[in-house]
């Protein structure tokens, strides 16, 4: 059923979350907040090299140390091989399960290899430095360019590149090469009047929440283990514990704590599995957490890349045909989000002749996880560079250049598929009309504009509504809340009660109690979690409807649901929700609703932002003037997370563009594994972020929801970046624009135009 | 690891001097607990100066003052008269961190971790300033660019602390101004820092003036030249040119993960021209 | 009929250079096997876990029983990760 | 090693507690007094959610030894409501949506009570400067300024 935009009487508003209370008075339980009787602490060794055989390990003497009450290596974990369905991309469990604990080799600088879990956090930490391993150091690669030379050290003896037929016979960093697009991009070039070529890379750059992994296991003595952990989702947790294990899913009951943020970075296992060895082996609860450093060295960064975009276009401004090919940096294991940088990242256009090749390789850095719209900031920020230097050539405004040339509905994707109804025009007209886009500059000031795609998934939901004795409704759903979804899910849920939404009370349940469902991530909660509470609702709306029609001795027929009640045309008084529920008993017994479902028709999200900037030429300082961010929605179910959403979205672009990114020594070493050197923006780095949400609904969803989630970290990068050259004149083709980067670069320019 | 909290200077010294294994100093806490919890350091005794009356009030004497080496940098700012006496050296202090890190973090303590990086050494080192020191030997004074000896290291002998900072009473027209150039505007260490103190002459030349520079060396520096390139003038664009190449040429810097040599060298100039530009200015206004 | 669109290189290495073919199916699973009887060796591929398939701009991460209506565009592209 | 013995005052009750002399304040908090509010985020003093008020002055709890805490005055997130009456940075942080996964929200609390209490009518810049301390990974800071600067506002009886 489809709810008419102007008859909405709780989505649209804003609602207090109803978790919001325990979080402004620090009562809500994170993943290191819950702790257990007879509870042993957990920490883990971890390599010092970047690239090294294990030759032994010998963990006797921290065995021997009072309080040490078990330790587990690789060794440890059973020899899983073959793929685990994680919901959306198949995780290669064997790869995975030496990323948990290395076996034979360490390949990172932080690789985790042993464990311990004593009594004291304190004896743990001493006890890892009793732990003797031999090592075999090899050297090591780190750019993923090098990587790819056929004399760079070779990560797995055993790895073959995927998508080159015949395979290769030698082996290769190079994990797979995939190609998508369609037409002829020489004839294409061919027809072009000008032509812009450019190469860009970018650096390591994590997601950076602020809640370090953390979680809490204990297993008895039949098999039956119990986790509490921070996760983007309980059931990825339990499925790869399980499997990693040996175990069934039925054994392993996981308990979302809340999450302390996580962007993608937490769709994954670190300490869980170690933490459930642990406990296997002490038979006790065991608490595992980890440093920020740890963090940072040994939990998936985004991947560096090195890309080439070559874009031609006619005198009038249509583009005739494009080309790309990007490098990506998988770390220890394959797994880059390269395959979604070819896909999306052209996707802002409406091509003929477009032709992109990705190459997912290995180095020696810690194996990368997703990270909020994974590969498609990389892939924005050089394709979305070379538009405005075409658009610039041309001498066309950058808006008017996007615009002529923008996907619309009918558009193929680059990767084939023809968009349905979708926001792209609509966002760069609000550009063009927004006053930010008209107001004047000053002296080193500068504009930048940049177009930006993410596909948004819908995947596997299950919801249950429970009608409470007095009426109230309690929803039960899968998802970790990590920006206000309980919020939208109540919201959702009074729309179609016709209820308030203090009525409806959300709880994210742990895998014992509710079927399979997704990660909460890929920007598809509010889309396909919100799907399944709506037709869970509007399933208990039939049993109301039937119920009452029976305290009535009326036909169902005759029985309309309509602002909370049961309403006939025979009856003057409708019945209530509170009335039917306290009649429950009698009608039949507790009145539920379910729902279940595979999300279809998840709406592609399209956003274009605005940047200004100020640059000190003589140290090379960027300040962040001025921004605005637009993106089409769909439908805005609470519109002050939406917001949220793209204000946190353009803040970490900023940060990635601006200052962070992971700093190497010459032997592979993380030199900046903390928050002073991996430098994220600060509160007086940003001025107020402007939003401006576009509503374009999307029909296969009851209130025309999109994802917003991960779109508004796409543009930012290239809008910087736009803006920086704007400012300046420079072309600042490589990633962070660091003060030291820009001023080298200033004087070149300079010294050039001399 | 044991902790102590003397109430008297004595007290603390010969805890110090008598203990066994290595000790350490505790006024703020924001670096030592830092490296602390990383396993930098493994103290056998931590000896906290927050109870000792000298260490923690700031006293004027003769148109001088007397800053107590665990006196946090909040406090300083708070202080009016030496905010107004010295703006470049509360300026310093009130850059560190963040208001968290200020309500705790000392002047004794930013000079004692000996970092090239410390915000508030170059400031003092403009301002002439001198620490007193006692230890088991009894008092004496030590200016503070003779504090620090390398990355992590002081001249202090085995149960020396430093009781105080202790500013000289100056002539009317003087001021001093403190820059850093850091990449985000808050939270990182400094990339370069430039300390800045003059004094006016009737005429509105330059009469003194010192400069002090972080981070751009193994030990935070006191720029001679830079200083005399601003005595006699007005502080007109020649003489700051002239003071910021002084101050560039001094440089010795590293390539680490927050700069460059060639930037830090640059932007030391920079920076040097400006906050000289800024003591110019407040001196003027006296 | 379906009209399958092999973007990229899949029509180069799995379809003698095919890039649009029709093929009798009304669902991705009868897609792929009418595909695998034009060119042995392909299914394996269109059906391996990191592939989704878009049936007319509609993207299914895991769409292998899917129907497909009559005149339907199917593409089948690499799966997406979210964030 | 014989642990410290440390007598203070936490949200307004005395607290008597023993604690290894190298447990930080924010460990006793978390790992002794079970008062979980506080959170760790780095313990480098760098990311802010930790902040506690000490004698008046905001602090970070991971970068004090509990063995300072002896006759101090500890607030933490836990005591800056009072009774079921929240403070106006906690109702307008609810209100205008300022958090979102709210992990850093603890410390932003302490941070905005504590800024209020020192400077009631705070600019945009002055509490942006004064919350540079406080990391969020999230909101891109907006709307956290926004809800400050309001429930100074608030505060000062003033309607924002």
């Amino acid at each position: 059923m489809t709810y008419e935009d102007g008859k909405l009487k709780v989505v649209g508003t804003r609602p207090i979350r109803p978790d919001g209370v325990d979080k402004v008075t620090g009562r809500a339980n994170f993943g290191a907040d819950h702790s257990m009787p007879g509870m042993l602490w957990g920490r883990i060794l971890r390599s010092p090299h970047a690239h090294a055989r294990i030759t032994g390990i010998d963990v006797s003497k921290a065995e021997a140390l009072p309080g040490v009450k078990a330790v587990v290596t690789g060794a440890d974990m059973a020899e899983s091989s073959g793929s685990a369905d994680a919901g959306e991309s198949a995780i290669n469990l064997r790869d995975l399960s030496r990323n948990v604990l290395a076996h034979d080799k360490v390949l990172y600088d932080g690789h985790a290899i042993a464990a311990i879990a004593a009594t004291s956090d304190k004896i743990a930490r001493e006890a890892l430095k009793l732990i003797d391993v031999g090592y075999e150091v090899l050297p090591h690669v780190m750019d993923v360019d090098e990587a790819m030379k056929p004399d760079a050290p070779l990560l797995h003896d055993d790895m073959f590149t995927e998508g080159i037929e015949p395979t290769p016979e030698t082996s290769s960093n190079i994990a797979k090469k995939m190609v998508i697009g369609f037409g002829d991009v020489d004839d294409g070039f061919a027809k072009a009047d000008v032509i812009i070529e450019r190469t860009l890379k970018t650096a390591p750059v994590h997601q950076g929440y602020i809640e370090p992994h953390a979680c809490v296991a204990t297993i008895s003595e039949d098999g039956q283990a119990v986790v509490w952990c921070s996760s983007q989702g309980q059931f990825v947790i339990r499925d790869l514990c399980s499997q990693l294990l040996g175990m069934e899913a039925a054994d392993v009951r996981v308990i979302p704590a809340e999450i302390g943020g996580g962007f993608g970075g937490k769709t994954t296992v670190y300490l869980e599995p170690v933490a459930l060895m642990l406990s296997q082996k002490s038979s006790r609860p065991v608490k595992m957490t980890m440093t920020r450093g740890e963090v940072f060295r040994a939990t998936g960064p985004t991947s560096a890349s090195s890309m080439d975009v070559k874009i031609g276009a006619t005198r009038d401004g249509r583009i005739t045909a494009a080309s790309a090919e990007f490098r990506f940096q998988a770390g220890a294991f394959p797994g880059s989000p390269v395959g979604a940088a070819c896909m999306a990242s052209f996707a802002p256009y409406d091509l003929e002749n477009v032709s992109i090749t990705g190459y997912d390789v290995v180095t020696n850095g810690p194996k990368v996880a997703a990270y909020r719209a994974p590969g498609a900031p990389q892939g924005a920020y050089a394709v979305e560079t070379v538009v405005d230097e075409l658009a610039e050539a041309l001498n066309m405004d950058p808006v008017d250049f996007r615009a002529l040339n923008g996907a619309r509905e009918g558009t193929k994707a680059p990767y084939g598929a023809t968009f349905k109804v979708v926001g792209n025009l609509e966002c760069l007209e609000a550009t063009k009309d927004h006053p930010h886009y008209k107001s004047n500059l000053g002296p080193d000031q500068g504009r930048g504009v940049a177009s930006g795609f993410w596909f948004n998934i819908g995947g596997q939901s299950a919801a249950t509504v429970a009608i409470n004795p007095d009426g109230t409704v309690s929803v039960v759903e899968g998802n970790p809340d990590i920006g206000g979804s309980r919020a939208s899910m109540a919201m959702m849920a009074a729309e179609v009660f016709g209820v308030a939404v203090e009525k409806v009370r959300p709880m994210i349940a742990d895998t014992a109690s509710i079927a399979h469902n997704d990660v909460t991530g890929g920007s598809r909660v509010t889309f396909a979690t919100g799907m399944a509470v709506v037709q869970a609702s509007e399933d208990a709306v039939e049993q109301l409807k039937k119920r009452a029609a029976k305290m009535w001795d009326v036909e169902v027929e005759d029985v309309v649901w309509q602002d909370g009640a049961a309403h006939t045309a025979t009856k003057d008084a409708p019945l209530t929700l509170a009335d039917i529920a306290a009649q429950a008993g009698r009608t039949g017994g507790p009145i539920t609703g379910n729902a279940s479902i595979n999300a279809r028709g998840a709406g592609p999200a399209f956003t274009t932002h605005i940047c200004d900037v100020e640059v000190d030429r003589e140290t090379g300082a960027v300040e962040i003037l001025r921004y605005t961010a637009i993106q089409d929605a769909g439908k805005a179910i609470h519109p002050s997370f939406v917001e949220g959403q793209m204000q946190g979205g353009v803040a970490q672009g900023v940060g990635w563009a601006l200052n962070e990114e992971y700093i190497y020594s010459t032997d592979g070493n993380m030199e900046n594994p903390g928050f002073l050197d991996y430098r994220m923006p600060v509160a007086s780095d940003l001025p107020m972020i402007d939003t401006v949400v576009i509503e374009v609904p999307n029909p296969s969803h009851p209130f025309g929801v999109r994802g917003v989630g991960e779109a508004p970290i796409v543009p930012p990068l290239a809008a910087v970046a736009n803006a920086v050259y704007d400012a300046v004149g420079v072309r600042m083709t490589e990633l962070p624009i660091s003060p030291p980067r820009l001023l080298a670069a200033i004087d070149a320019y300079k010294a050039a135009a001399e | 690891m044991e902790y102590q909290s003397p109430g008297t200077v004595e007290e603390a010294v010969s805890l110090l001097a008598g203990a066994s294994g290595t000790s350490k100093v505790l006024a703020g806490g924001t670096d030592l607990l830092v490296q602390l919890r990383s396993g930098f350091v493994e103290p056998d005794l931590v000896v906290d100066l927050k109870r000792i009356d000298a260490l923690t009030s700031i006293t004027e004497d003769a148109g001088g003052f007397r800053i107590g080496a665990a006196v946090s940098c909040a406090e300083l700012g708070e202080h009016a008269a030496l905010s107004a006496a010295w703006p470049g050296i509360v300026e310093a202090a009130r850059l560190i961190g963040s208001e968290q890190i200020q309500s705790r973090s000392s002047l004794g303590g930013n000079l004692c971790n000996a970092s090239p990086a410390a915000d508030t050494v170059p400031a003092l080192i403009a301002a002439r300033a001198v620490c007193s020191v006692v230890g088991p030997g009894g008092q004496r004074d030590i200016p503070v660019e003779d504090i620090v000896t390398a990355p992590g290291e002081t001249s202090l002998q085995p149960g020396e602390i430093v009781v105080s900072l202790n500013l000289p009473a100056r002539p009317s027209r003087s001021a001093d101004a403190y820059l850093r150039f850091i990449p985000r505007t808050e939270m990182d260490i400094a990339v370069v820092g430039s300390g800045v103190s003059l004094t006016l002459s009737e005429d509105g030349t330059v009469s003194d003036a010192h400069v002090g520079l972080g981070a751009v060396a193994p030990t935070a520096l006191l720029v001679s030249e830079a200083g005399q390139a601003l005595v006699g003038t007005s502080c007109d664009d020649a003489a700051l040119d002239a003071a910021a190449a002084a101050a560039s040429a001094a440089c010795d810097p590293i390539d680490d993960k927050r700069g460059t040599v060639e930037y830090r060298v640059r932007v030391a100039g920079v920076l040097t021209k400006r906050a000289a530009a800024i003591a110019y200015q407040r001196a003027g206004s006296r | 009929m379906a009209r399958v669109l092999l973007s990229g290189d899949l029509g180069r290495r799995f379809a003698d250079g095919e890039a649009e073919i029709e093929v009798k199916g009304d669902s991705v699973r009868h897609v792929i096997a009418a595909l695998e009887d034009l060119y042995p060796g392909i299914a394996e591929v269109l059906s391996d876990g990191r592939m989704a398939v878009a049936i007319d701009g509609t993207i299914h991460q895991d769409g292998l029983y899917e129907p497909v209506p009559a005149d339907a565009e199917v593409i089948f592209m690499p799966a997406i990760g979210g964030g | 090693m014989a642990k410290q013995h440390v007598n203070t005052t936490i949200n307004g009750d005395p607290v008597e507690f023993l604690c290894e002399p190298d447990q930080t304040v924010l460990d006793v908090l978390r790992d002794v007094l079970g008062l979980t509010g506080s959170k760790e985020g780095c313990g480098t003093g760098d990311c802010g959610a930790c902040s506690v008020i000490v004698d008046g002055r905001l602090s970070c709890g991971c970068l004090m030894l509990g063995a300072e805490a002896e006759g101090r005055e500890i607030t933490t997130v836990e005591g800056i409501a009072e009774g079921d009456k929240l403070h106006p940075v906690q109702q307008r942080i609810l209100e205008e949506g300022a958090l979102q996964c709210a992990f850093c929200t603890p410390g932003f609390v302490v941070a905005a009570k504590a800024l209020i209490d020192q400077n009631p009518d705070p600019t945009e810049t002055e509490a942006r400067y004064w919350l540079a301390g406080n990391l969020c990974r999230c909101t891109g800071y907006d709307k956290i300024i926004r809800a400050v600067m309001n429930a100074a506002a608030d505060v000062r009886g003033e309607a924002a």
